[in-house]
């Protein structure tokens, strides 16, 4: 087996070392009931790289490349190119096989992009500390909500109709196990939910998301100062990361934590996994925070270096008391993100935002000149929301039988939601072209 | 040394070693700047085309001023990684024995087939109907992970190990719940060796964690543990093979007990690589199991992540999965997302999507290299290597247990008292002798713990090489004239030993420019 | 230094930084034996199915007995490459100015997308109807080629410079041949300065290399080249820019007073990147030139090649090009093959198959990507960063000419007079500085030649590093004391300095196991 | 511009260091006439990545892959599988972006690999001693016959009509320009020609080529010893390089000089280059071989270490009197050829040719149940030739439309001899399957 170094030779010889007739010896700890005599039944043996290779072709093949069809699906997941260079980088043994930043001294390469990382996260969101990554977005807006709680010592969430469903049903999954409450609003498709009358006194957090998940771009101000005002945090989500180079920053709205889905930054679509969740708050926060953090120090040269830090906070030194029971998390997203984002900087990063602005315009456009569809949004980045005047999941379907993938269907997320049957959420990057929207634009019209 | 070539041009050998350059560097060795301080304004290593003109709509909110990102040439960006990824350790280099993490061998197959079109560039909402393969992808990996445990459903959603636990101690939960139990069963049991994420999930979820002390055999006191189970007893969290590196050799016993008091046995599976192939947790007695992909199945550590961690359910616990799973209708596969109807009651959802697809892709091709032969291999090949570790050391280091060990060989520090020499500076003598620490301080049940995981990926070569230098430094050690050598260790890596107090004090967790830096004025 | 971080535990700093490790490794830099060093019988790096048993067919010639390969895992031999690449300096690691090299930037979007499934693993004798793609990709280049040179044709197969200067100078004596002057014109003009290749190439085709003085510019003498005009010349061989960094001023007087005689112009065009977008050499009178894609054009140099030296002509030899070449028929492309019938007479073939396809592709993306507009402004960059660091090194350092130079900056060692260093121990101490040396002792013409070509590739603030260190060492060599330090450099790198006049008085070209070391007893 | 990190402010301040007011003033000995005002005028300016890879994307869809076609093509150059770690190796930057090791020093990594590749070769040929590498098989074997002329100072080349019809082209080239005889044997298709009668006192060398270019193997110990006889030099080529895995090597027949093309081992197709070239010898004509050569030696501190030697050949010091013009050769080819062999090690290396021999005769089994078609191969290794009852050419083209890559029609590469118009020269490798074998007879009996 070619991952396996070591020979019969090599296992006799180490046998005699040890003292044992057999390896069946060192599992004599197993008990018999559980020792199996072979290998597992029923599964296949080993197989060279060219048989793996070609079982995972068959796989592909049996699905419809984003690069082989019009494409304009986000909700929470974004088209974007990825340089060349990018993935050369996270692929390089020096990252990739690395494990966390454990002995800083031969990990510098890690902390280094890790103290990158987070100054980077700070500038886009406008905050002062940043963590050094949560698995995704989602998780980390449940973690934000889980820290408004402990800042507060209050126990009730409340929660906008404007959130991404999924990250709405991990919060309210956390709120379940973990007692506390999630108030959720009701779904708010037209951008002009309110929520600053629905803040108590027992409320520890109010989360909402720019743009919503329905396309819309809001202040928070003015929210902000509601949540200060009764002693609340406000926590804003961006699950399009590219907005914030166009955008003003939750920072500058007043928020006290913000939480990014980064993978629009370094990260492939991937079909949903691995992706980066980022986290930022007030400095007075920090030792609230969950997750890892990288700070900087000097070495007994006196010469600058980087460590983990700040790790009371954490399971492995805190156990029960811990701010959150993360342990590994994402650090070759994290870099890749770092990769991409250094590469693009101030101009490019705000280039590519005005981009992916100017496409979805145009896409909204060329699709209000669609009978019968009508966009909901005033205002976007790079997604809107249509009515149809049907239900959106089988337009969606028969579009995908003509090999053009059209944006999800709203009621593929919130299925309890008759309201919502209509809806089409559509997104254009930088990566959307003329030759990808004429065949969405011909298609709906047959379609519809 | 000092042996002259008698070459024309006169090579001069020795020299002095410490005599610095200008620059700072050392040959490969180069000093590398943030890139906050490389950065020019309008450099940029993108070329995107003009945007055309249009009437934005963004409500008003356009982002006044500078973001403040840096700028930088691609060859810059290409250079400054580079250089930063030569200041890291890594598997790719040698013997990285770092105690329950399994630093084996991440093939690069498994990184090509992950980035193929048609599996890579994805979006998890696409049509179902578009993305048949990738569904089949992971209910094939689910169908290994099940017969390989011997469990009757897998939850594949959880990012990583802790994630995991969360996902299996939330399905207990919700188990107890549905038994009207939720409010009485409040305590959670753990070996005082377990991992801290343990605790730490346990008390997320409102559970009291109670500790279980272990027997001299580093195994879990089983009088003990009758003892402290009771009615209020929600689940025991269990390691095994524990991280002592030891088999609970009771674990039959442990299960029955526990499930006698109608608790449930929520097992870490972080060393499942030991077993992999020849035992099956399912056959133990175990409720639910997380298993790290990026453990036993080789997806790259990445530095810190990600991970994957599928919990692996007992019929008992299975109808209390979260969304997502998938499901197989004739010749077709379907996700059952929010929403779907099923029996039990589901738990809810524990992550955006469908799960780590990245780290499923490369874990399946992981494991179709190895198939059930392979896999059953290396575990004997990681736990032999381990044990023979600890038997070409056990006369100059103390194994903080006898007998055979599983896939690591725990060490305590006795073999270095009285001779000024701690955990910490003989790891860090190992980092100048080309090698990574194994884990240190871990279990806290130890004295100093040192857990060495040589896994099964290293060739004995190297592994002798690895003992001899272990060797020559409890030697070393032990003379009792090398304290301060050992305390100025390591003295060739990129950075010496860094002040960690310092970073702890006064956190610095972000660059600023240096003139205007203000401490936060709330 | 010295400086207590006041911890507890205790860091010492500085220690005694020569004291030896047991393995050898220091940290990071590890040292690694040959892999016929680290082979076991039977163990094996790939899986390969059981070949199916037939009646085998190899006419009785079955090999008999060991090949000799060593067996290592799959682990092993990625540890193996990866700690042997760690021994190695790269343009991704920072300013490597080897003059007349153009150590430029290499982009991974071309590494990318000369791996495309229908570019990268096409066979070049498919039917070409299933190549039009890759045809067309040749041509484009060619295209390229054509018009940023300013010439008719483009023979696109040789495999590197040197094989452009064979491609070119067979072209040449082509020409010749149909003249009817093959065998009174023997003589090739060129430079002291050329590039060993160029006489080379001469020599091999039976000419007689007969050298033209330079100027006190660095330029050659024109009169002096004149006077050596005559019937019996068949070609002049010249660089230009030349390997001196300099461009050939009367460069069109030359090529006219060569035409008058009836002989050819042979333009070396390595040093092509000085101005690509800026100048095309067919208007300068070249008849031939080779262009070296993975210099000018990015091609990564690989640690010695692959590169590619398509070569264009002027009309006057365009139908002295080698087979193949790509022809457009309407809407379809074909390679016109060994035998295809043309008008003038075909030189013959160079080279299996249809060339460097992948370093085409390389170059191809490389020059899109940067648009004429680009091109220009990299040779505008390579020469500015040039004359930048000629100047600011000009007070120190002993420029070989006057004025402004191309892309390159040239220095001889007179500044080095008197201080017992060399210019070989002053390159060698960069190595210590983190950089890697210029080229030394090319041009022959010049004193301890430094050519030192930037390229366009580095920031201004690592040129800036990188000159700051040249001046510190250029200081410290005068300053009289240095000479044993510098003849003990490099310092820091995985070897120091190599004993070359043993390597080659006994000379050791392959392993053999230690035991059974014969001499070769014929 | 991505790839320029000079700002027009460093390129201000620059040319006040240098002194010039423009960057056209240092231009300025480039004569008037020949000064452009502006750029190149008719091409188009940069493109972002996103622009390029899409260009390169629609040269490849014009392009039919063998990935996705029964393939069958061989002749000089064949389909293997590469593992994924040898292509992951060549890309790492350290080896990609270096050059020819001139400084040894940090440049051991290049170094180590050469004298690893040069051992192999050694090895796999049989011979004592291998230089660095070459550009391919074909420009190798002109550069043998260069090096037998030196050795023997005569100036008649042999060349077998089993050569590789483009290696005796190239042959045939030098022979023509650097003036020597290339005396060409007629086409060998039944693989019986016999040169030994050929040898006189003027001959330099026999060129022969094993399997030949139809398929035959052959023992040339005997023409070995003529040639010794004769006081001339047995240089053997070989094309399919995987073949040594299970053949009798060149120098166990007595073969002076061996080249060969070492594609097949960890090089791709890549549509005919870059290859790299394996040049083996004996070592008393070591001193007479052309390309770069990797040597042991110790370093300052008397640790080994490996430096490029007897460059006194080469043309960077001997100029006019080197034994070659060759400078830049197949670096990274070379290190690809060494992973990947060292991945195959001495048992897979044997059982790769193992396959690619059954593969071969299965297909030759089952193609001669083709009516019509005949084997003309007695003996053969993953290659052979068989004779159509029509012309080949048609036949292949006919194939190509139903998307089947069946082979390389002999008239492709003979297109002078009309003897050959119906002779098809089949491979097939490890990568063949049955979902290949199957549509090709299937087509070849609808075809004829
Ligand atoms: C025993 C044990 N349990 C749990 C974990 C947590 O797993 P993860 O890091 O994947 O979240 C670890 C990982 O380090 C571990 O070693
Ligand atoms: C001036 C000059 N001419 C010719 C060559 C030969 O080119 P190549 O190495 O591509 O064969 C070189 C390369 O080093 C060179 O610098």
């Amino acid at each position: 087996m070619r991952y396996l170094p070591l020979t019969d030779a090599d296992r006799r010889e180490m046998l005699a070392v040890v003292g044992a007739k057999s390896v069946d010896e060192l599992f004599r700890d197993v008990p018999l009931s559980a020792r199996l005599g072979a290998q597992v039944a029923g599964l296949p043996d080993h197989l060279g790289e060219l048989e793996v290779e070609r079982a995972f072709q068959e796989f592909a093949n049996r699905n419809v490349s984003p690069s082989q069809a019009p494409f304009f699906i986000g909700a929470g997941a974004y088209r974007h190119h990825v340089p060349a260079s990018v993935d050369y980088m996270i692929q390089r043994g020096e990252f990739l096989t690395s494990y966390t930043p454990y002995q800083p001294e031969i990990t510098q390469g890690t902390l280094q992009y890790l103290f990158e990382f987070q100054t980077q996260v700070t500038l886009l969101t406008g905050m002062e500390v940043a963590n050094a990554s949560m698995y995704d977005g989602s998780t980390g807006a449940a973690e934000a909500v889980l820290m408004a709680n402990r800042v507060t010592r209050r126990h009730k969430a409340l929660i906008s109709g404007g959130l991404h469903p999924h990250y709405r049903r991990v919060i309210e999954t956390t709120a379940k196990w973990e007692g506390y409450s999630a108030v959720v609003s009701k779904v708010d498709v037209e951008g002009l939910e309110d929520l600053i009358a629905a803040i108590d006194k027992d409320t520890s957090c109010v989360v909402v998301q720019n743009p919503s998940f329905f396309g819309h771009v809001r202040d928070f101000s003015k929210l902000a100062e509601a949540c200060h005002a009764a002693g609340a945090l406000l926590i804003v989500v961006v699950t399009e990361v590219v907005s914030l180079g166009l955008l003003k920053p939750p920072g500058e709205m007043g928020a006290d934590i913000v939480v990014c889905e980064g993978q629009s930054i370094g990260n492939g679509l991937g079909f949903g996994g691995p992706y980066v969740g980022l986290f930022a708050t007030k400095e007075k926060y920090m030792r609230q925070m969950p997750g890892r953090l990288c700070g900087e120090t000097v070495d007994a040269d006196g010469k600058r270096g980087f460590v983990l830090t700040l790790s009371t906070r954490e399971q492995h030194i805190r156990r029960e008391k811990a701010t959150s029971n993360i342990c590994t998390n994402a650090g070759l997203c994290a870099l890749a993100f770092t990769v991409h984002l250094t590469l693009l900087g101030e101009a490019g990063f705000k280039r590519l935002a005005e981009l992916n602005h100017a496409k979805a315009s145009e896409l909204a456009d060329r699709i209000e000149t669609v009978p019968g569809v009508q966009l909901v949004n005033q205002s976007f980045f790079n997604e809107f929301t249509v009515r149809l005047p049907k239900p959106a999941a089988p337009v969606v379907e028969a579009l995908a039988a003509r090999r053009i993938l059209a944006g999800v269907p709203v009621s593929r997320l919130l299925p309890e939601d008759p309201s919502v049957a209509n809806l089409l959420l559509l997104a254009a990057t930088e990566t959307a072209t003329e030759a990808g929207m004429a065949p969405l634009i011909a298609g709906l019209k047959e379609v519809l | 040394m000092d042996r002259s070539q008698g070459r024309t041009g006169g090579i001069v050998s020795g020299g002095a070693p410490d005599m610095p350059t200008f620059t700072g560097n050392r040959a490969l060795q180069i000093e590398e700047p943030l890139i906050f301080e490389l950065g020019q304004p309008g450099r940029t290593g993108v070329d995107l085309p003009e945007p055309p003109k249009v009437k934005d709509r963004l409500n008003g909110l356009r982002r006044a001023g500078e973001i403040g990102l840096p700028g930088l040439s691609e060859p810059q960006v290409v250079q400054h990684y580079t250089r930063l990824s030569q200041k890291n350790y890594a598997i790719d280099m040698g013997v990285y024995p770092l105690g329950s993490c399994t630093m084996k061998h991440n093939p690069r197959l498994n990184e090509k087939v992950a980035r193929l079109a048609g599996i890579g560039d994805l979006h998890p909402l696409q049509p179902q109907s578009t993305v048949q393969g990738a569904l089949e992808l992971i209910d094939r990996l689910a169908h290994w992970l099940k017969t390989l445990t011997g469990m009757p459903a897998v939850a594949m959603s959880p990012a990583a190990g802790a994630h995991g636990e969360m996902c299996g101690m939330m399905a207990i939960a919700a188990a107890l719940e549905a038994k009207g139990e939720r409010a009485t069963r409040k305590t959670v049991l753990a070996p005082e060796s377990a991992h801290g994420t343990n605790p730490a999930t346990a008390a997320a979820l409102g559970f009291t964690v109670k500790p279980i002390p272990a027997n001299g055999r580093g195994r879990v006191d089983l009088a003990a543990l009758k003892a402290a189970l009771g009615p209020d007893v929600a689940a025991i969290m269990l390691t095994n093979p524990n991280t002592c590196g030891l088999f609970e050799s009771e674990i039959v016993e442990i299960s029955k007990a526990v499930h006698e008091v109608g608790a449930y046995f929520y097992c870490d599976g972080a060393n499942f690589n030991a077993i992999v192939g020849r035992v099956r947790p399912g056959d133990l007695g175990v409720d639910c199991m997380h298993i790290n992909l990026h453990k036993t199945f080789s997806t790259p550590h990445g530095g810190g992540g990600p991970g994957a961690g599928p919990v692996v359910l007992s019929a008992a616990l299975a109808p209390y999965a979260p969304y997502p799973w998938i499901v197989k209708n004739g010749d077709a596969w379907t996700v059952a997302e929010d929403g779907a109807k099923v029996d039990g009651r589901p738990l809810g959802r524990l992550k955006a999507f469908h799960g780590q697809m990245g780290m499923f892709t490369r874990a399946l091709a992981y494991i179709m290299s190895h198939g059930a032969d392979g896999l059953k291999q290396a575990a004997e090949d990681a736990v032999l290597s381990a044990n023979y570790v600890m038997a070409s050391l056990k006369d100059v280091m103390t194994p903080a247990f006898e007998g055979p060990c599983m896939h690591e060989a725990l060490f305590d520090d006795s073999f270095l008292k009285d001779t000024g020499v701690s955990t910490l500076d003989f790891a860090k003598a190992m980092i100048d002798e080309g090698y990574h620490p194994m884990t240190m301080y871990f279990p806290l049940v130890v004295h100093g713990a040192m857990l060495i995981e040589p896994t099964e990926s290293q060739a004995k070569e190297d592994l002798d090489l690895f003992i001899a230098a272990l060797r020559a430094l409890a030697e070393k050690a032990k003379s009792g004239t090398a304290a301060e050598a050992f305390k100025a260790a390591p003295r060739f890596s990129p950075r010496r030993r860094l002040d960690e107090t310092l970073a702890a004090r006064k956190p610095v967790l972000r660059w600023r420019p240096s003139n205007d830096f203000k401490q936060a004025a709330e």
